[in-house]
């Protein structure tokens, strides 16, 4: 064992030698610097294994050889060590990613550099406050120095606001240093804890000097303006370190010195830290720059940590796991993502598209945003969720509450710079070049953020039931990601169908979970056929797919709330950029990933008070909901509405659906839609009818249902364009289920079910076969299409079936819904809101009768003559779903009948069957019968017409009494543009976009906050030097002015 | 205006946190602070050095002792690699203005002794007031003295360098030597304590502290001679 | 007598320290600056602490007056 | 559930009784409509000869497949709604095919005619006729609601959804009728049914007076027959439903022709006062008294 | 005396902050930091100040009663280290005031906000 003293001595020879060299020995230089750094990680790295395998016990350095508090005295206990190592790494890896510049600036800058990183070890391991205090300053006065490495006009000023607030703040320091020893005859830490400085009279004073200068390290908002210059202006490969190692060591120094106030400091901590993480992430929406903008996230997410500090209270022995879970993902986040700004080097965040041409590099700078966010598997979502679950545990509703929201406000702006940066043009004036030195940092920073969430999870209670296989499969696919379509495609369905094969035997009795699971897996084989009519490489796309499949998969395998969350959150991601991959997909991808997170946080939300009911980590715990029950269940339920995009949440599915790829629409409208109905289901059954507060709710959902549906399907009849009209129709659908499930009944249920199963049918049908026409044609618009009947035949019929379903109209399975659903409004008493449901089911007929006329019917246009029906690829699969729509129509029971069995353990038995027939206490339906009926009347009166009209005679397209229509400048002209005009006039104001507005209002608003915010920072230092002071003052009144 | 009232609001909130500290603050008449009086009864016998001071900085608090070390390092660092002279900005044939004969001669005699001045402080610093620091000070103060008497002359460079850095090193490696042979890093006692209050006393001691001088001397020196030198660095 | 002295040198250091902030010639308020360590340097002497004063003394007014001059001149070459 | 041949004849039968009384009663309210205007109108035989000609008609021509098969499903949906509907309360042999379902598939089965119609039509291309069926399902959108709340008002009323025991509940007498028992649904039902008749105020969709368009044009030959025989069909169906729900059904056919021609008369005879309405009128205005009679037909039961 | 001193500091300390917080001019603001940091050292002499006791040097007085006599040497110790820091801060300060003037030609703490928000 090297003992940990070795790094200071080490670091320091080497500085000092490097003092001696002449400045041409720069290749000797850097190899010195470069030698010193893997030598201090080696011992910081063997200590970890110590500790990590070996379970040794801390370890305590003495200097000078006395005892403390007479000597100064490091510590080396598992924190430290895992901190140092973490410290060494990116010393390490920045050391090596900034040897160019080194270089360039010279020897001197190098011993700099290594004296920078040791200081931030001795931060770490030192015990004694003075020692701390020389330290800190020898870390800040390398940062100033490091600042000026690329010597711009920019860096001085920075520089210089930065010796100055560091001054004041080491000053106070110093005082309370002094005081401290004065009042508890102590430098050492351990000493001063045990003196119990809180106790003396004026030792609160002393604390206090002391622990506002820490708090002040960490760049507290507002009085941090210096701070955020500091990340602006330096070489990115410095702020890095800064905001991965500096920003690491002062928040150990405030956990290190935490103890020694007690309880009393810890609110102040809390508070200071939520101010912080919220003010800076919502001054960052605002933001262009992207260094800038990792500055107010980095100060954002130590504003986090602090806080978790400062809420160590209630998180107990858990405050390590969660805050370390937190750390890493921020170090290796911010590490990777200032590097990655310097190889781009763009002034503002749109120039980051240029990284669409190294797709790896892209895939890590994902990685990272997903990161801060607190996706999984990430080590930051496991944070997350424990704090979350811990305050629950303590009824800490408020601070819970505050890091939604500052997650939430992060989130707005790095989902803005990830949606830039994938799908803006390529700037031409920015171009990366390859150089192994800037790369490397980057990607191992990224295998470190894959390695730790995998290697934390067991550390969370539930996590070791998380379920990797389908994300090894997914990197798998990434992997592989150089080969052709049908390669990958084919293994993704083979590895699909396995995964079905493996899964439903583990089902059996769960009939609700086989239903999805086969609405899922069996939707992503379909789609996925459709799949091999795409020629090239698709780049990430099968890894993508199969990411938002195995959070499906992951929702139904489900037994833990960790688990729930975990999946609900892969399939969030892997749908974001499914979504994101269309041409004009942009912003309606960025809108789709707020309501997400938004809804994935009310989830959280709720979850969480479900663990605090029992401290019940099982999904059962949803039924066993005592924290704020009513609140717990809206919550869930806004959440799980933001997927199924009920009315007021709705606002991201047209623009995410209908801009998607051809073959994506099908997979996020047909299969992704059903995971809200799958957790909203999942909810209700828990959640009963019993509890406090679900009638109202439940009734209150049955009304957004209801408009839902209403609002939906009009939105959809004004629609000219093809895709979206599916889009507006998707949410009217979901609407009606949403409106059904609510009834809780089991008449209500059964709707539901049919509802889900069908509109998981027909949309993928019509997704599928309109998106490859779309394709095919090159236009979304509708006027511009026409008498593709003759073109596309088969096209047609599927298309013609999906709308029948639909429609409701008897004999096929669409009536199921609409009967059921009959019967369950007026036994349920629902009368207006069954009203406007099966209004709404009469407007479905209105974009129906559109969408099919002005695809397949009216005028063929000119340049369409020569096409072709669409791809046999993608015929397959609607096919495939037209015998399935077609078995469920004429025997409706063979499926209605086990769901309504199912469902008498949880609702009365209302709904009866006797052989083919249902009935129920109001009335009665054969489906069976019907189709009989239906299909040998049809047959008998299509037969006289056959022989009634023997010589029929095909005439051509223009032999009619042609008025009025122009093929050019279609839209003024094609009949069916604008066709409901009429319609319009009298319900237009229905589908004013009250919602859209709304949120735009809000989103407005947070942006004009965000700006008036920032005007604190006026860049000028010596207002940045006033804040400090002022900072100081206004804690001390607050928190000692009463003394 | 209002920025004016602010500030003043602000020193006054400062001042009360003061006036709170005073409150509670009280003269002492007895050396009653615990680490105080250890140092005061130990420092004698555990270190030999009369200076109790010195004992504390070089040994009990010898870590601080390098951190500072290391902070006037960082700063002629930095200073010397911000204020960089480039070839190009040197103007070639420099004017040098004539200093006085008298300030020419008299410096010749007077350096060296304020060089032997500054390090009888330093090879003294474990028996009487001062050290390392205010030796290399004094010993920094000839080389400014020097400089001031002929502007032209050019500090060598790599003799100060090479000043600091042997001294940089030999302070560790004392360091480490007091980690390998005695109780633990900066430990003085690897070498005899020697004879209480003699100049060969208190282990390594005088050691340290001469190489702390050599050091800090140089730093400063050097701090000195890069701002100075740049004095004549071209205006661009 | 001790304490009348203490008092007559805070008194100094204060005006010298006022000085030094509201002197509108910069090389006034470095010198100014300057005495203010030098008469805290006798403070410390006062105080029983030879070792700080003579480091007050030689580092506190000595060297960084001297570089603060430096530095002055080399702004107003810079002016030129 | 009977599928047998006996069955199916008598059904047949009851076809073409309602078939024939549907030509009957179509060609005696334009004698009746042509009286009030001062003509003297068609022959009451004139819609059998119109179909004959029809049917015999040897060139026949088609736009394609839809075209073809529109109306087939036209027929289909006239068809189905009579399948479905018990004629005559409590005979069997009237009963059809309404073991298949209740008021529900009958509801939803009139769209499978309307449908297969626009379709068709659709696929002449002919601009017209698009916009005929775009009126015709806006208008139909709204005419939907009052009927809605008119059939939960009386399936709250009657307990069912079933027709039969609708038809049951009111066979106590005169006033037993839906009527008189429940005047809001009927009053809501009655005005939707002007709509689902489309005579004026609310033929905009085929408006017959003012261009050649639609359907009637684009067919003709054996379509048209289809059509035309469909109508027949339909109206006694539809009568038949509206009498069925709210004027207490038919214990033999005498009862059921006198009950449709009054339903039907009812429609005309509205079509007779009211000028046309233009469709954004025609739509605002079933969201506006009838849709409140059918909240005040659910309100009373609430 | 030790009061009136520790009050001095306190002053020092606060006349300090008054001209880095007030003046325009780079020079004085740095000039206020070495009167900020005098005025920090002045205070924590004070703090090891014992009334009536010398200095902690023992060629004066012998070792054995150190402890009657002496004042408290850390303080003091912690200051030599406290005066050097501050000394290579303001050079610092003072390199880049340098700097910044040759950018702007003013020293005026205004010029100098090219980076905000």
């Amino acid at each position: 064992m090297v003992t940990p003293i070795y790094i200071v001595a080490v670091i320091l020879g080497l500085a000092f030698l490097l003092g001696i060299l002449k400045s041409s020995m720069t290749r000797l230089g850097s190899i010195l610097m470069i030698g010193g750094l893997v030598f201090i990680t080696f011992v910081s790295g063997q200590w970890l294994y110590e500790f990590l395998v070996n379970h040794r016990a801390t370890d305590i350095i003495y200097t000078a050889g006395f005892l403390p508090p007479y000597a100064i005295n490091l510590q080396m206990g598992l924190n430290e060590a895992i901190l140092t190592t973490m410290i060494n790494i990116v010393g390490l890896l920045g050391g090596i990613y900034l040897l160019d510049s080194l270089k360039k600036t010279g020897i001197n800058s190098m011993a700099i550099f290594i004296v920078f990183v040791m200081s931030l070890n001795v931060i770490v391991m030192t015990r004694d406050i003075f020692n701390l205090f020389v330290f800190l300053e020898i870390s800040s006065i390398a940062t100033g120095g490091l600042i000026l490495l690329d010597n711009k006009r920019k860096a001085f000023q920075a520089g210089m606001k930065y010796i100055i607030a560091t001054g004041i703040i080491s000053n106070f320091l110093l005082i309370g240093i002094i005081f401290s020893y004065y009042f508890a005859s102590s430098l050492n830490i351990d000493g001063l804890i045990a003196a119990n400085l809180m106790s003396i009279k004026g030792g609160a004073i002393a604390l206090f000097t002391i622990y506002v200068s820490i708090i002040l390290e960490l760049k507290p908002f507002p009085a941090n303006g210096w701070g955020i210059d500091v990340y602006t202006a330096s070489n990115p490969g410095i702020s890095a370190l800064i905001s991965a190692g500096s920003a690491t060591a002062a928040l150990f120094v405030a956990y290190k010195l935490m103890p020694m106030g007690g309880s009393f400091w810890l609110p102040y901590f809390a508070i200071i830290g939520a101010i912080t993480f919220i003010g800076s992430n919502l001054m960052g929406t605002r933001q262009e720059n992207p260094n800038r903008l990792l500055g107010y996230s980095s100060i954002g997410q130590v504003g986090l940590i602090l806080m978790i500090i400062g809420l160590s209270p209630y998180l107990g022995k858990d405050t390590l796991l969660i805050g370390f879970s937190i750390l890493i993902s921020h170090y290796a986040a911010k590490a990777g993502l200032f590097w990655l700004s310097g190889i781009i080097k763009s002034k503002n965040i749109q120039g980051w598209s240029a990284l669409r041409k190294h797709p790896y590099l892209l895939f890590l700078f994902g990685t990272f945003i997903f990161a801060l966010i607190g996706f999984p598997p990430f080590p930051s979502f496991f944070g997350k969720w424990n704090l979350i679950m811990a305050l629950a545990a303590h009824g800490q509703y408020a601070w819970m509450t505050a890091i939604l929201a500052g997650s939430f406000t992060e989130a707005i702006y790095l989902f803005k710079w990830l949606g830039y940066s994938i799908k803006l043009e390529v700037p031409e004036d920015i171009t990366i070049k390859f150089e192994w030195n800037k790369y490397l940092p980057i990607y191992l920073m990224g295998i470190l953020l894959y390695f730790m969430g995998m290697y934390l999870a067991p550390f969370t209670e539930g996590g070791v039931y998380i379920n990797f296989l389908p994300l090894a499969f997914v990197f798998l696919l990434f992997a592989l990601d150089f080969l052709p379509v049908y390669v990958k495609n084919t293994l993704s369905i083979a590895g699909i169908i396995w995964y079905m094969v493996r899964l439903f035997p583990l089902l059996e009795h769960d009939l609700m979970r086989e239903i999805f699971a086969g609405i899922f897996l069996g939707g992503a084989v379909l789609t996925l056929v459709a799949g091999y009519a795409k020629k090239g490489k698709r780049p990430g796309f099968y890894p993508m797919a199969l990411l938002m499949f195995s959070g499906l998969v992951g929702l139904i395998e489900a037994n833990t709330l960790l688990e729930f969350f975990f999946s609900w959150e892969l399939m969030t991601a892997g749908s974001y950029f499914l979504i994101i991959r269309g041409k004009r997909s942009m912003p309606h991808g960025y809108s789709y990933m707020l309501f997400s997170i938004g809804g994935a946080y009310a989830i959280l939300f709720g979850l969480a008070l479900a663990y605090a009911s029992g401290l019940n980590i099982s999904l059962a715990a949803l039924g066993h909901i005592t924290q704020l029950t009513t609140l717990a269940y809206t919550l869930l339920a806004v959440g799980f509405m933001t997927k199924t995009a009920s009315l007021g949440l709705h606002i991201w599915l047209p623009g995410a659906h209908g801009e998607a790829e051809s073959d994506v629409s099908p997979m996020v409208s047909a299969i992704l839609l059903k995971a809200g109905v799958f957790g909203l289901m999942l909810l209700f059954f828990y959640m009963g009818t019993g509890t406090p507060g679900s009638e109202k709710l439940l009734y209150v959902l049955g009304w957004v249902g209801a408009l839902t549906a209403l609002s939906g399907n009009l939105g959809a009849v004004f629609q000219e364009d093809a895709k979206r009209l599916l889009a507006y129709s998707s949410i009217g659908q979901l609407g009606y289920i949403l409106f059904s499930i609510t009834m809780m009944t089991q008449l209500g249920w059964l709707a539901g079910f049919t509802y889900t199963i069908n509109h998981f049918m027909f949309k993928a049908i019509l997704f599928l076969v309109i998106g490859g026409i779309v394709v095919k044609l090159g236009t979304h618009n509708m006027y511009e299409m026409g008498g593709m009947i003759k073109k596309m035949p088969y096209s047609f019929v599927a298309v013609l079936i999906s709308i029948i379903v639909i429609g409701g109209i008897p004999p096929l399975s669409g009536f199921a819904g609409k009967w059921l659903l009959y019967n369950a409004v007026i036994q349920k008493g629902w009368y207006f809101q069954g009203v406007v449901v099966f209004f709404a089911g009469v407007i479905a007929f209105l974009y129906l009768f559109k969408l099919i006329h002005s695809v397949f019917l009216g005028q063929l246009k000119d340049n369409h003559r020569n096409m072709k029906e669409i791809s046999a690829w993608i015929l397959i699969p609607s096919y495939i779903l037209i015998i399935g729509i077609m078995v469920f129509s004429a025997f409706p029971q063979w499926v209605l009948k086990p769901i309504g069995n199912m469902l008498t353990v949880y609702f009365p038995k209302s709904l009866y069957w006797q052989g083919t027939r249902a009935f129920t206490s109001l009335g009665y339906w054969d489906g069976t019968t019907t189709m009989i009926v239906v299909v040998t009347a049809f047959t008998l009166l299509l037969g006289w017409l056959v022989i009634a009209s023997k010589k029929v005679k095909r005439i051509g397209q223009f032999n009619i009494v042609y008025a009025a229509e122009r093929p050019y400048r279609p839209e003024t002209t094609h009949v069916s543009y604008n066709i409901y005009a009429g319609y319009k006039k009298a319900l237009g104001f229905l589908v004013t976009p009250v919602v859209e507005t709304f949120w735009e209002n809000v989103s407005d608003m947070v942006l004009d906050f965000s700006g008036w915010l920032r005007r604190i920072y006026s860049g000028n230092m010596q207002n940045y030097a006033l804040h400090v002071v002022l900072f100081i003052v206004v804690f001390y009144l607050i928190a000692l002015g009463g003394l | 205006m209002i920025k004016k009232i602010l500030i003043i609001g602000l020193l006054a909130g400062v001042g009360l946190i003061f006036f709170n500290l005073l409150q509670v603050y009280h003269v002492p008449t007895e050396l009653n602070n615990k680490l105080g009086a250890y140092y005061a009864e130990n420092a004698a016998t555990q270190v030999g050095a009369a200076n109790i001071i010195s004992a504390i900085v070089v040994t009990y608090r010898g870590f601080d002792t390098l951190g500072e070390v290391t902070i006037l390092f960082l700063a002629a660092s930095i200073i010397s690699f911000v204020l960089k002279v480039r070839k190009e900005d040197i103007v070639s044939d420099r004017f040098t203005s004539p200093n006085s004969e008298i300030l020419i001669y008299s410096s010749q005699i007077i350096v060296p002794v304020i060089f032997l001045v500054g390090i009888y402080i330093f090879i003294n610093g474990h028996l009487t007031p001062g050290g390392g620091f205010q030796g290399g000070a004094v010993i920094a103060s000839g080389v400014l003295l020097m400089m001031l008497a002929n502007p032209s002359m050019k500090v060598s460079h790599n003799l100060v360098a090479f000043v600091e850095s042997i001294s940089g090193i030999a302070f560790v490696v004392l360091g480490v030597l007091g980690l390998v042979l005695a109780g633990g890093f900066l430990d003085n006692r690897f070498l005899p304590l020697g004879e209480f209050g003699t100049m060969l006393s208190a282990g390594a001691l005088p050691l340290i502290y001469i190489f702390i001088g050599l050091k800090v001397g140089a730093e400063l020196s050097n701090i000195i001679g890069t701002i100075s030198y740049n004095q004549n660095e071209k205006n661009s | 007598m001790i304490v009348a002295i203490a008092i007559v040198l805070s008194v100094l250091t204060l005006v010298g320290a006022f000085m030094t902030i509201h002197s509108k010639k910069l090389s006034i308020a470095v010198i100014s600056s300057g005495l203010v360590s030098l008469t805290a340097s006798i403070l410390f002497l006062l105080l029983a602490a030879p070792d700080v004063a003579l480091t007050e003394a030689s580092i506190g007014s000595g060297l960084t007056t001297i570089i603060f001059f430096y530095a002055l001149n080399k702004i107003r070459q810079n002016h030129d | 559930m009977d599928y047998s041949i006996t069955k199916f004849l008598w059904t047949l039968l009851g076809l073409f009784i309602v078939t024939n009384w549907g030509m009957l009663m179509s060609s005696t309210i334009r004698r009746i409509g042509a009286r009030v205007s001062g003509r003297i109108g068609i022959p009451w035989y004139q819609p059998w000869v119109d179909l004959t000609k029809l049917y015999s008609l040897k060139s026949q021509v088609s736009h394609g497949t839809m075209f073809y098969l529109g109306p087939v499903f036209r027929l289909m949906g006239g068809v189905g709604l009579f399948l479905f509907l018990p004629m005559i309360f409590g005979s069997w042999h009237w009963s059809n095919y309404s073991f298949s379902g209740d008021l529900v598939l009958i509801l939803y089965f009139q769209l499978f005619g309307m449908l297969g119609m626009a379709l068709g039509a659709g696929e002449g291309g002919h601009p017209y006729s698009t916009i005929g069926v775009s009126r015709g399902l806006a208008q139909f959108t709204t005419i939907e609601v009052p009927m809605t709340l008119a059939v939960i008002s009386i399936a709250i009323q009657y307990h069912t959804l079933s027709i039969s025991q609708i038809v049951a509940a009111q066979q106590g007498g005169f006033f037993t009728w839906t009527v008189w028992t429940n005047p809001f649904a009927t009053g809501a039902a009655m005005l939707s049914l002007l709509g689902a008749f489309g005579h004026s105020p609310f033929n905009l969709i085929q408006a017959p007076n003012e261009i050649p368009i639609g359907p009637p044009t684009e067919y003709h030959g054996v379509f048209l027959g289809f059509l035309r025989t469909n109508n027949a069909i339909l109206h006694v169906a539809e009568a038949a439903l509206f009498m069925n729900l709210f004027f207490g059904g038919a214990t033999n056919w005498i009862e059921l022709i006198v009950k449709t021609f009054l339903i039907y008369f009812w429609s005309v005879f509205v079509g007779m006062v009211f000028p046309r309405f233009r469709i954004e009128q025609s739509v605002r205005w079933f969201l506006k008294i009838p849709t409140l009679l059918g909240i005040l037909a659910i309100v009373i039961f609430l | 005396m030790g009061y009136i001193i520790i009050i001095t500091g306190f002053l020092l300390v606060l006349i300090g902050l008054w001209g880095i917080l007030s003046q325009k001019n780079l020079i004085k603001i740095i000039l206020g930091f070495t009167i900020f940091d005098t005025g920090i050292n002045v205070v924590m002499v004070s703090i090891g100040y014992v009334k009536g006791k010398t200095a902690p040097i023992l060629d004066i007085i012998s070792a054995k009663d150190a402890l009657k006599s002496v004042v408290d040497p850390v303080p003091q110790a912690l200051v030599l280290t406290s005066i050097v820091i501050g000394l290579g801060v303001s050079a610092l300060m003072l390199v880049y005031a340098i700097k910044l003037h040759h950018d702007k030609k003013s020293l005026d703490i205004n010029n100098f906000k090219d980076l905000k928000w």
